[in-house]
């Protein structure tokens, strides 16, 4: 049950770092946590009666598998955003044309 | 105002953090329980470890898509790096010869280590996503130092090798359809070895994957160069 | 015996990974042959839904709870039918265009494949794990498709939608967790009798979660941040893809849990919320779209006004009268697949637009009618579909709904759907009116492969036939 | 599918196909074209002679394909589907002659007659569209089609003619189409017959009732272009003429009209739209719009203007008939639904003729025109006097029976406006015809394309449509109490409208 209650301050606290951080990686970061947030949920609700249930477990395996490849596709985008513009952050949208 | 609407974000969370609290703290027994049944099959999963059987049994066709997610995600940054994916990133300053004994000595280690989480899976933790790990630590490792020329672009060999582990992965799947069964049903006899294959396909393919994920980010200094 | 629920999956797979093995500029033809074989599965399915049976595969031979189950009842065959119809088009045109354009097309074909995959996944999931999987997995292909011509541009607008869907599918993802934390389950068969309206607060919450995490995805307003840039700044092949197809996925996975699961904790309230913000989108979506100049940004934000009138669905639907709720629903299906087919036409007119002219400048197409008469066609026949305008599907869509919504006494959408309708005109009649004319105000006027203008004129002329064939469609949804 | 089921499609296809063939076609073939239209319209004409001689027979001629259960597209040939249908075709086929001459050497012909051809079909399907769901289909398709007809020229004034028109007639078809499914959720399905099928609802839905019918009158009006909704018409006389010819006389007006009919005798049928006290307003409504029409008319130099501001007036002269209650008012309604077809068509294409062969497009610059161009301006007289309601001319026909129907129906004022109205149309169409006749031309015409040989004062093709149209004029009027002149045809239907409703 702990885990639970952690994993949702993890979740709400990656959430409002990814809504306040401008900067790149901190969002990356944030994801990670709230990512994590979630998958302790569901390991933690999961055995909140002492005894360990594996299907949870492989879920949050393959959670995790899922979060590392999107990091690292995250990562990548926002290294050749570096590249391109010079700034680890989003561009100001100008007018499209 | 931002600080304004900075408030406003925490205090959403806040809330939000409260009341999912409170509604985990009521919450009633699962009418269900998975762990018992899993159990229950376990004699017929072809492992002995309940989590591999979820991951390559019960549940193995969410581990399929998985393995796609990450080949997908080898692909965005193989499309986002643009052109520089293809030479791979080039080491910049020599290592030292430390690292690289170092790196002599422990690359057969970790090979071997791989190989035994592999073996492991079947009965206690590990697998082949740990072994992958390993495996991919490994590659980095010996680029690193030096040891490893730079991957120069993803040759056929070298893509082969990245989707090995998931062909073999559809294969295994798609097999039992066409003796009328369903998608990665293992006849109970042959489960264990079945799984085995796989584990080991996706073993070698996933230390790449990794590996490629890591050394394929595009490099910002071949970018200031231009 | 060949099950095409699985192959439905596997075909794409398979196809996609041999592309990669090809290298990141091949792999059209196999990528071209592997989907004329999928829309055969669909239509099989298809037939055979409409026949009254629906199809499950417990994959695994694993039966639910413990394994995933796989189900393809009205809903997912439309959407599966819908998919590889609009892809099949898509997949000649994209040839043609790549070889004209050969910019952007990196790992184009490998990527698709995935994209295609994972959707069908989705359309035939019944396990709401396995969805969150394939959730993941329709977002970083589409990621990757946007980020595919790797200029700042495009690549700030795919880290702006991987966020966004990031956020959505954790959102989702927290929600299943506490599903599973109440039920013991992640299985929609076993879950949906054991959720009814005396459901614990941890249920209500999962279920806000969910929704609003696919709301994001689904770039319902005011979540449609991300989707202009993502859409208008794609290669062309890819805003088609995306627009059609990707954006209805997760509306599908709502709409899906919404009737199969969550609809007896949902409170009336939430619905007419809901339908409050398809509205908004309609409006603002099309007022946005009115102000673009140039004519890729302005068909994206006519998808989001078109995901608008998508989301009027809830309100009809939810609690109210069951043959309102009927033609709610088949006015969504309907709305789902004219709108996607429309809108693939319309993206691949622009495309054409762009490599005949070099520019999409809605102000500065005038002559393109004397040399592109069969892309401006396509725009029109198109444009006939979104505005709702008969003999088009999104006419039938348009009728169903406002039938539903007066058939349950809600009048106030029909005033959305009808202002919608007008707004709508307006953008689409600002490109026609542009192009009709006479002066030509572009330097060059590039002849273009024939390949490259009939797909998309095809798919416009479908977004009108299935007007006429509604009702074998409907057949094919039943009763909800 | 049996010959009764397949003649309405039939005399869809003679234009619909040649149309989708004519897209197709590159601009230089000229002669396979020319060969398409005309062949297509002769080929309808012929159709519908047959239909006419079946329906006259008292045989059922009904297509019906299911969209969705409940939602049926039906075309159905009934007397009332005939007179407009017999009416767009004839007038169609004069069109088409004219517009090759009009359009000759011009760009995109092939898009022009594709939709031109198109809006033919839309017509034809308002025409015998069966039920409301196919009326409305056909009238929204209508729209569509006649845009690209309107904005044909390309520039930027008739862009913003197309911009109105389409505010106004998209807004008109979106509110149509509101007052349709509501009455579709209330009856279910809303098939079109002699006295109406709304009667059921009352007394349960009396005000529900009164509201559709304030929706369909107002999304047919904006064609009708009845006072306040006709700002798109003066707009978009900007169109080539044989354009506007069709607008005006056979296309958009002219279903907005019929639309009418259909809606108040074969929706909500004429006794209950009585009942409910709708028929006084909409006379009120149409009568307004006569005089505004006409005043409006007096001040315009510009010929076409003058005459799309006379359509206006002319065209509430059938809705108010319909307003009228009893027979008598109903039969001039109708009568005038072809009479005035024939002579604005009439009058349009002279007007086309004198801009295309002398340039000539305000009436201030017409001094002559009459010595200059006697067949064409003889037609344009008969178009003009007919209006007033000179007697002789169709005008008068209709004219007669609708001032009858006024005295009938007690109410008196609705003649004096129908007089007043008179007297305005004579008050603009006199001063050109003075001048025309008796001015002399002031020398040289502004732009004198085409030079007179012998008695051919214009090129043939332009100028024996209106000569026939003008004639037509008359010939009507002489054998109105013949048994196939659109009068009797009139009388029945007006007959079958009162006896299915009057016990």
């Amino acid at each position: 049950m702990l885990f639970a209650l952690t994993g949702i301050v993890l979740f709400a606290g990656g959430i409002a770092g990814m809504i306040l951080q401008s900067h790149l990686l901190r969002k990356i970061m944030a994801f990670n946590i709230f990512g994590s947030g979630a998958f302790l949920v569901l390991v933690g609700l999961g055995q909140r009666d002492g005894q360990i249930d594996p299907v949870p477990q492989a879920m949050v395996l393959t959670g995790i598998v899922v979060s590392v490849a999107a990091t690292a596709l995250a990562l990548a985008l926002a290294r050749r955003l570096l590249n391109l513009t010079g700034e680890m952050r989003f561009p100001r949208e100008g007018p499209d044309d | 105002m931002k600080t304004l609407m900075r408030l406003l974000v925490l205090a959403g969370c806040a809330a939000f953090v409260a009341v999912a609290g409170m509604a985990m703290l009521v919450l009633p027994e699962p009418p269900i329980r998975l762990a018992a049944r899993v159990s229950a099959e376990l004699g017929n999963s072809g492992v002995k470890h309940p989590v591999t059987a979820v991951l390559l049994n019960f549940r193995g066709y969410d581990t399929l898509l998985e393995i796609a997610v990450l080949l997908l995600a080898l692909l965005g940054i193989a499309t986002a790096a643009g052109g520089d994916a293809v030479t791979g990133r080039r080491l910049h300053g020599n290592p030292q010869a430390f690292l690289q004994s170092l790196a002599r000595l422990l690359a057969p280690l970790m090979v071997m280590t791989a190989g035994y989480l592999l073996w492991a899976g079947s009965h206690r933790p590990g697998g082949a996503f740990q072994a992958g790990a390993v495996l991919a630590a490994g590659i980095v490792l010996l680029y690193l130092s030096g040891l490893l020329p730079a991957p120069a672009g993803p040759s056929w060999l070298l893509r082969l090798g990245l989707v090995a582990g998931f062909l073999v992965f559809v294969a295994v799947t798609a097999v039992p359809l066409f003796s009328g069964g369903q998608l990665l049903q293992y006849p109970p006899d042959m489960a264990g070895a079945l799984i085995l294959l796989i584990e080991s396909g996706l073993t070698l393919s996933l230390g790449l994957i990794l590996a490629a994920l890591f050394l394929w980010l595009p490099d910002e200094h071949e970018e200031a160069e231009e | 015996m060949i099950d095409p629920l699985a192959w439905l999956i596997l075909l794409p797979l398979t196809w996609a990974a041999i592309a990669f093995l090809l290298g990141p500029t091949r792999g059209g033809r196999i990528a071209q042959a592997g989907i004329a074989l999928q829309l055969v599965l669909a239509l099989w399915i298809a037939t055979e839904v409409a026949g009254g049976s629906s199809r499950q595969h417990a994959a695994g031979g694993w039966r639910a709870p413990l394994g995933i189950e796989l189900l393809a009842d009205g809903l997912s065959a439309i959407m599966l039918l819908l998919a590889q119809a609009v892809a099949l088009p898509l997949a000649l045109y994209a040839r043609a265009y790549f070889t004209d354009h050969p910019a952007g097309i990196r790992h184009f074909w490998p990527l698709a494949g995935f994209l295609l995959a994972a959707m069908n996944a989705l359309f035939l999931s019944a396990d709401v794990f396995n969805l969150y999987v394939t959730l993941e997995l329709v977002g970083l292909a589409a990621v990757g498709l946007v980020a595919s011509d790797s200029t700042a541009k495009s690549v700030a607008a795919a880290l702006r939608y991987l966020f966004a869907t990031l956020v959505g599918s954790g959102a989702y993802l927290l929600g299943v967790a506490l599903l599973y934390g109440t039920y013991g389950t992640v299985s929609l068969s076993e879950l949906a009798p054991l959720v009814e309206d005396a459901a614990p607060y941890a249920t209500l919450l999962a279920a806000g979660l969910m929704v609003a995490g696919l709301m994001l995805k689904t770039a319902l307003f005011p979540f449609h941040f991300w989707l202009p840039p993502a859409h208008g700044g794609a290669p062309s092949p890819v805003s088609a893809l995306l627009s059609a197809l990707v954006i209805k996925a997760s509306f599908y996975l709502v709409v899906r849990l919404w009737l199969g699961l969550l609809m007896p904790v949902a409170p009336p309230a939430a619905a007419q919320l809901v339908g409050m913000l398809g509205t908004a989108a309609i409006v603002w979506g099309s007022v946005m779209a009115l102000r673009q100049p140039r004519l890729k940004m302005l068909i994206a934000y006519s998808t989001v006004a078109q995901i608008g009138y998508l989301f009027l669905f809830f309100p009809l639907a939810t609690h109210t009268a069951p043959d309102a709720a009927q033609s709610a629903l088949q006015g969504a299906a309907m709305q789902a697949v004219s709108h996607g087919l429309a809108k693939a036409a319309m993206f691949g007119a622009a495309g054409v637009v762009i490599l005949s002219t070099g520019h999409d400048q809605v102000a500065r197409l005038g002559g393109i009618t004397s040399r592109l008469p069969l892309t401006v066609f396509t725009l029109a026949l198109s444009g006939v579909t979104l505005m709702g305008l008969p003999p088009s599907g999104g006419f039938i869509a348009k009728w169903l709904l406002i039938d539903g919504a007066i058939s349950s006494g809600q009048w106030w959408w029909v005033i959305a759907m009808i202002a919608g309708g007008l707004l709508t005109a307006a953008y689409v009649f600002k490109i026609l009116r542009h192009a009709f004319l006479e002066k030509e105000q572009s330097a060059t006027f590039r002849r273009l492969p024939r390949m490259l203008e009939w797909p998309a004129f095809a798919l416009a002329l479908a977004s009108l036939a299935i007007g006429l064939r509604a009702s074998d469609l409907l057949r094919v949804l039943g009763a909800p | 599918m049996t010959w009764y089921e397949a003649l309405p499609l039939l005399i869809l296809a003679s234009s619909l196909i040649p149309g989708i063939i004519i897209f197709n076609l590159p601009e230089e073939r000229r002669g396979l074209r020319t060969t398409l239209n005309l062949a297509g319209a002769a080929i309808k004409l012929v159709f519908i002679g047959f239909m006419l001689w079946g329906v006259a027979r008292g045989e059922q001629y009904e297509f019906r394909y299911s969209i969705l259960p409940g939602l049926e597209l039906v075309l159905h040939a009934d007397a009332l589907a005939m007179l407009f249908v017999t009416l767009s075709a004839a007038l169609w086929f004069l069109t088409t002659v004219y517009a090759v001459g009009y359009l000759e050497g011009s760009p995109h012909r092939s898009r022009f007659f594709g939709f031109f051809s198109l809006c033919v079909t839309a017509t034809v399907g308002v025409a015998m569209a069966g039920n409301l769901f196919t009326f409305f289909f056909f009238y929204e398709l209508l729209t569509l089609s006649t845009y690209p007809l309107v904005v044909h020229r390309g520039t930027q004034s008739s862009m913003r003619a197309g911009q109105v028109y389409l505010a106004y007639t998209l807004t008109g078809g979106a509110v149509l189409l509101t007052g349709v499914v509501w009455l579709y959720g209330l009856l279910g399905r809303v098939e079109f017959a002699p006295g109406g099928v709304a009667s059921v609802l009352v007394p349960a839905y009396t005000d529900q009732l009164r509201m559709v019918f304030l929706l369909l009158i107002a999304g047919v009006g904006v064609k009708a272009a009845v006072v306040p909704l006709h700002g798109w018409l003066p707009q978009a006389m900007v169109a080539p003429a044989p354009v506007s010819a069709l607008l005006h006389a056979v296309a958009v007006v002219k279903a907005g009209a019929f639309g009418v009919v259909r809606v108040v005798y074969e929706v909500f049928g004429v006794e209950l739209a009585q009942s409910l006290g709708l028929l006084m307003p909409l006379a009120v409504m149409a009568c307004i719009t006569i005089i505004w029409g006409s005043f409006r008319a007096l001040w315009q130099d510009d010929l076409k203007r003058r005459l799309a501001f006379s359509t206006i007036s002319q065209v509430s002269y059938i809705v108010l008939g319909v307003a009228l209650y009893g027979p008598i008012g109903t039969v001039g309604a109708l009568a005038h639904l072809v009479h005035q077809g024939l002579m604005k068509i009439t009058l349009f294409f002279c007007a086309g003729n004198f801009a295309e062969t002398l340039g000539v497009h305000k009436v201030s610059e017409m001094n002559g025109a009459g010595r200059r161009m006697p067949l064409t301006m003889a037609a344009f007289s008969v178009g003009a006097v007919g209006m007033m309601g000179m007697p002789l001319t169709a005008g008068y026909v209709s004219k007669h029976y609708l001032s009858e129907g006024a005295a009938a129906a007690n109410v008196p004022w609705a003649a004096w406006v129908l007089l007043l109205s008179s007297a305005l149309n004579a008050a603009y169409f006199l001063p050109i015809l003075y001048r025309a006749w008796f001015r002399s031309a002031d020398g040289t015409w502004p732009h004198e394309h085409v030079k007179r040989r012998g008695w051919k004062e214009t090129s043939v093709l332009l100028l024996f449509p209106p000569l026939i149209s003008g004639v037509a004029v008359v010939v009507v009027a002489v054998f109105a109490d013949h048994s196939w002149s659109p009068l009797a045809w009139a009388k029945l239907i007006a007959d079958r409208q009162y006896l299915s409703s009057v016990p």
